[in-house]
């Protein structure tokens, strides 16, 4: 990764010497191991703050909508797909956004490194190659990166930026294919059981909103989950009221989630909100073909239709 | 007295005769504080929880009463929970932050009746900690890994015991007629060194913060200091100080329940006014009053900072936006002058 | 939508759509009187919104 | 230990239409017993949360004064689940009342002072108690000379007219409506708040002046009282922010280290100026 840091550092310093950007959103070091943070840099000798890891897991399209600044963003795949989507949807003015695209090998998942060390606390790691070495009070152990990342970056078929203005390093190959093995295996189990899981697990949610607020297309003047008149679900964290608030924010996202995972990301009780999400990309994929922030020419889901849309849905005659 | 690791489920399922007994229980990657079904469950291998015991004398979703209503007259029914509790195994810093809230709740004019009926009914048993974490900071807010404040009686774990130090008379309540081995004079000296080998590596400095917060409300710095967060309640839903609530009525027709639930300052509707009007319109006012509330609105009125250094805030933030580093942003800038 | 519902536990045939354009009055009613039946033949929802007793959540005063 | 969540049943005896845009209706509540009037003792300037059995609470300023037994008064504006609710409400139902609540205008500074009340829109509520309550021949007398100013964009928005009609006949009250523009069949002083206290000039001399009304008219209003030599301790306010609690412990009303709800919400001019600028 050292040699990305590098490229991204010098293309940041760049744009700001030359004022073609009033701020470089980036990622800094974390203040706990395996955490890096999303930066702000306005000077170009802050530009030196910049890195690039294993931990860079935020989708800073997030911060992208309606700045009035000029801004370049350093954008992972999936990051990239959230803009192009934003794009569509006039929430970021392309000529005033910079991309420098970073192709992206999967960004590591902190609840399967707590698993890995059931319980020990994490003190230091570092990144060596394809592999994570964990340190603790007295323990350090090599683990190879790959069993670490989140589900999200391990069925990613985009780790190419699909936009960009500068690419630093080498694109990756792209697996072909589509990957929801998760969202199948859930999908064979009986409803009773697949009801039961998900009311067990939506039990655990604490109604903190960090999946809404770290996902970028959630940007709703009011949520529907605020609204008092009506009210359309319940304010306490209620099992049902929890699960049909993600089924309706997961409603909201069809056609336009990019799949970036940022918000099981940001969960703080670790709930499985893929199994929702995928489902409905699964479907989208599906029923329309369509692959939300892949082609920026493309029309979205929702706002096309075509003659030959499938409608099983329907009742028939 | 001493407890016998291996006869530590027995002991909690003698206690559960007389109380409910809350204690940390592993569940999926995280600990919580639930009450136990028996000893068995419950585990002191752990670091700390992921929701603060807060949450059991002041619960994220509460039925404050219930009432139906009709043209004779409304019939309004409290749901107090006055039943004896134990809370087992907290870290000295949660104990701490239940004295805190006993401020909020037990104010100069009003008190409220269901926080401080479970707090009267509850018996704290602290756990020292033998190895506070990298995120722990309690000791630079006057607390340390076997402080005493707020706990009824302490654990010091030293290998195949506990040893208990009795604090206050619930305590001596709780653990007379159990009949525990006494403490001889070599777990004594056990338990002091464990207490000496015990040490928070990570300082804070916060004094002086205070009066750079009394003037520096107006500082461009907050401008810079918000701008990741993303403006969700993950810090303040898993803080053992916060304390924020809102009100909700949950009924059908004119018969239901008001409930309390959890709130946070960090969302817009949080001060929304009917007529549209926000006094705190964007993230930068809403994570300045998080900073002001904790470490001077509260020292103001209580002469105590409204946080217990337990770090939660930082383990659970998305975008691991580190309260230490916001506060030493504010340390390191010479206070600005107000307005 | 259809999709994620019955995938999050809701029984099949509980929810329906259907195109019935203004004009067709006989049809609009036909779907009608089929949906009803269909899921009075479900019965009452076991699935995924708790049934709301008289007053509120738990406490069925 | 006393449960201050808990409500006080009462019944809606009137639900008058204040205003010609419907917008506002002032409620009268009447108490079950006498128990329970004997345990709202009030001063004018506090308020209370209304509850809705079914909706929810709000707070509203009290209306009436403490002079008036036997019934509380609220005007309220239709703006969101509990005041719709409200509105709708048919004579005779049955509602809560948690409170009295807040601090009060502060009567014992008030005792032996000129006062000056400016009041705009539909915050007229507890300037209207205030007003009633120094206006009691039992309170007349030790108070000073009272000056009333009271300003709405148009007559029909007035709140309490016909006890507006009643005061302007009186001698010892100087009463001065107005209405932001020329409106006909209005043949009173036209002008906005700001303009005609200024012209007004109430002397600050061992006066007070009260003002409530929407952030603009105090934006302007404010420069003219200061020119007129009232100084920030004589010069009273009341906040309005969103409240739920009431009672100081839920954190929503919270500016600087006060609780409008529980420290205020009446603020001295002084005492607002060492809050941030944050309601």
């Amino acid at each position: 990764m050292p040699e990305l840091t590098g490229a991204i550092r010098e293309a940041a310093k760049k744009l700001l010497d030359e004022k073609k950007v009033d701020v470089v959103i980036g990622f800094a070091p974390g203040s706990l191991p395996l955490r890096s943070t999303p930066c702000f840099v306005r000077r170009p000798e802050d530009a030196a703050g910049l890195l690039w890891n294993r931990s860079c897991e935020n989708n800073l399209a997030n911060y992208l909508r309606k700045r009035s600044d000029k801004a370049a963003v350093v954008a992972k795949g999936c990051d990239s797909r959230a803009i192009v989507e934003l794009i569509k949807e006039n929430q970021i003015d392309r000529e005033n956004l910079f991309i420098i695209g970073v192709p992206c090998t999967g960004m590591i998942d902190r609840q399967k490194v707590a698993r890995k060390l059931a319980g020990r606390e994490l003190l230091a790691a570092e990144e060596n190659g394809d592999n994570v070495i964990l340190k603790g009070r007295d323990f350090s152990e090599t683990v190879p990166a790959a069993e670490l990342l989140h589900d999200s970056c391990l069925s990613c078929r985009h780790p190419n930026p699909v936009i960009y203005d500068l690419l630093v390093g080498e694109p990756l190959p792209e697996k072909e294919g589509v990957d929801f093995s998760d969202v199948n295996a859930f999908e064979a189990k009986s409803p009773a059981e697949r009801r039961a899981y998900l009311t067990e697990e939506f039990s655990r949610c604490i109604r903190c909103y960090a999946c809404r607020q770290a996902c970028p297309m959630c940007y709703c003047e009011e949520c529907f989950v605020d609204c008092s008149t009506p009210q359309w679900i319940g304010k306490s964290s209620e099992a049902q009221d929890n699960l049909l608030f993600q089924a309706v924010r997961v409603f909201h996202s069809a056609g336009r989630c990019a799949d970036c995972g940022a918000c099981e990301r940001a969960c703080p009780m670790g709930l499985k909100l893929h199994l929702l999400t995928r489902k409905m990309v699964k479907d989208v994929q599906e029923l329309f073909g369509y692959d939300a922030g892949v082609n920026p020419e493309e029309k979205p889901a929702l706002a096309d239709f075509k003659a030959e849309d499938p409608q099983p849905f329907l009742i028939k005659e | 007295m001493i407890i016998n690791k291996n006869e530590l489920a027995g002991f909690l399922d003698r206690l559960r005769a007389g109380y409910q007994v809350y204690a940390p229980v592993k569940e999926k990657d995280y600990t919580v504080f639930k009450e136990i079904g028996s000893g068995e469950e419950a585990t002191l291998d752990y670091c700390n929880s992921k929701i603060p015991p807060k949450g059991i004398l002041f619960p994220q979703t509460e039925k404050l009463f219930s009432y139906s209503c009709g043209p004779d007259g409304a019939r309004v029914e409290e749901h107090i929970d006055d039943r004896k509790k134990v809370i087992f195994g907290l870290r000295p810093c949660d104990a701490k932050s239940l004295v805190l809230l006993d401020n909020v709740f037990n104010n100069d004019k009003y008190q409220d009746p269901y926080y401080l009926t479970r707090r009267e009914n509850t018996t704290l048993i602290g756990l020292g900690c033998n190895h506070p974490a990298q995120t722990c900071f309690c000791t630079s807010l006057g607390g340390g890994p076997f402080d005493t404040a707020g706990l009824d009686a302490l654990l010091v774990d030293t290998g195949d015991k506990y040893v208990v130090e009795v604090l206050s008379d619930k305590g001596k309540a709780l653990f007379s007629g159990l009949a525990l081995p006494a403490a001889g004079d070599a777990e004594r000296t056990a338990a002091a060194a464990v207490k000496e080998a015990a040490t928070v590596d990570c300082l804070v400095n916060l004094n002086g913060l205070k009066e750079k917060l009394d003037v520096n409300f107006y500082d461009p710095i907050w401008d810079g200091l918000h701008e990741k967060c993303l403006g969700c309640a993950a810090c303040t839903y898993t803080c053992p100080t916060c304390h924020c609530f809102d009100i909700v009525d949950d009924a059908v027709d004119a018969d239901g329940c008001r409930v309390r639930n959890w709130d946070a300052c960090m969302f817009p509707i949080f001060t929304l006014h009917g007529s549209g009007h926000n006094p705190r319109p964007t993230g930068k006012e809403r994570f300045r009053q998080r900073v002001m509330h904790k470490f001077k609105y509260f020292v103001d009125n209580f002469n105590a900072m409204a946080c217990v250094g337990c770090g939660r805030c930082i383990k659970n933030c998305p975008v691991n936006l580190d309260i230490r580093n916001v506060l030493a942003e504010i340390q390191g800038s010479e206070a600005r002058s107000d307005k | 939508m259809k999709n994620l519902l019955e995938y999050m536990g809701v029984e099949e045939g509980r929810v329906n759509f259907s195109w019935v354009s203004a004009a067709e009055g006989g049809r609009f009613a036909e779907v009608v009187r089929e949906v009803t039946e269909k899921v009075k033949a479900l019965g009452p929802n076991k699935g995924l919104i708790e049934e709301q007793k008289a007053g509120c959540c738990e406490c069925r005063n | 230990m006393r449960n201050p969540y808990l409500p006080l049943p009462m019944k809606l005896v009137k639900n008058f239409t204040e205003t010609d845009d419907k917008l506002i209706h002032t409620f009268t509540l009447e108490f079950l017993s006498e128990a329970d009037e004997a345990s709202f003792k009030y001063t004018p300037g506090q308020f209370a949360e209304l509850c809705v059995f079914g909706k929810g609470e709000a707070p509203f300023g009290i209306a009436s004064s403490p002079t008036e037994p036997g019934h509380l008064k609220f005007s309220v504006a239709k703006v969101g689940v509990v005041s719709t609710a409200l509105h709708l409400m048919e004579e005779g139902t049955i509602v809560g009342v948690r409170g009295p609540l807040g601090n009060s205008f502060p009567i014992e500074d008030f005792k032996g002072k000129n006062l000056v009340i400016i009041g705009g829109g539909f915050a007229f509520t507890t300037l209207r108690a205030l007003t009633a309550y120094i206006l009691n021949p039992a309170n007349r007398g030790d108070f000073g000379k009272l000056t009333v100013i009271y300003g709405a964009r148009t007559p029909g928005l007035l709140l309490y007219k016909e006890e507006l009609a009643e005061w302007e006949k009186r001698d010892d009250i100087e009463l001065v409506c107005t209405i932001d523009r020329p409106a006909e069949g209005w043949n009173g002083r036209v002008g906005f708040v700001p303009a005609v206290t200024k012209e007004v000039a109430p002397s600050a001399d061992n006066a007070y002046a009260v003002i409530c009304g929407p952030p603009v008219m105090i934006k302007f209003t404010m420069p003219e009282l200061e020119a007129l030599g009232f100084p920030p301790e004589r010069i009273i306010m009341s906040l309005e922010n969103r409240m739920k609690c009431g009672i100081g412990m839920c954190g929503r009303c919270n500016v600087g280290n006060k609780y409008v709800c529980k420290d205020g919400p009446v603020f001295t001019r002084a005492e607002l100026n060492q809050l941030p600028n944050e309601y």
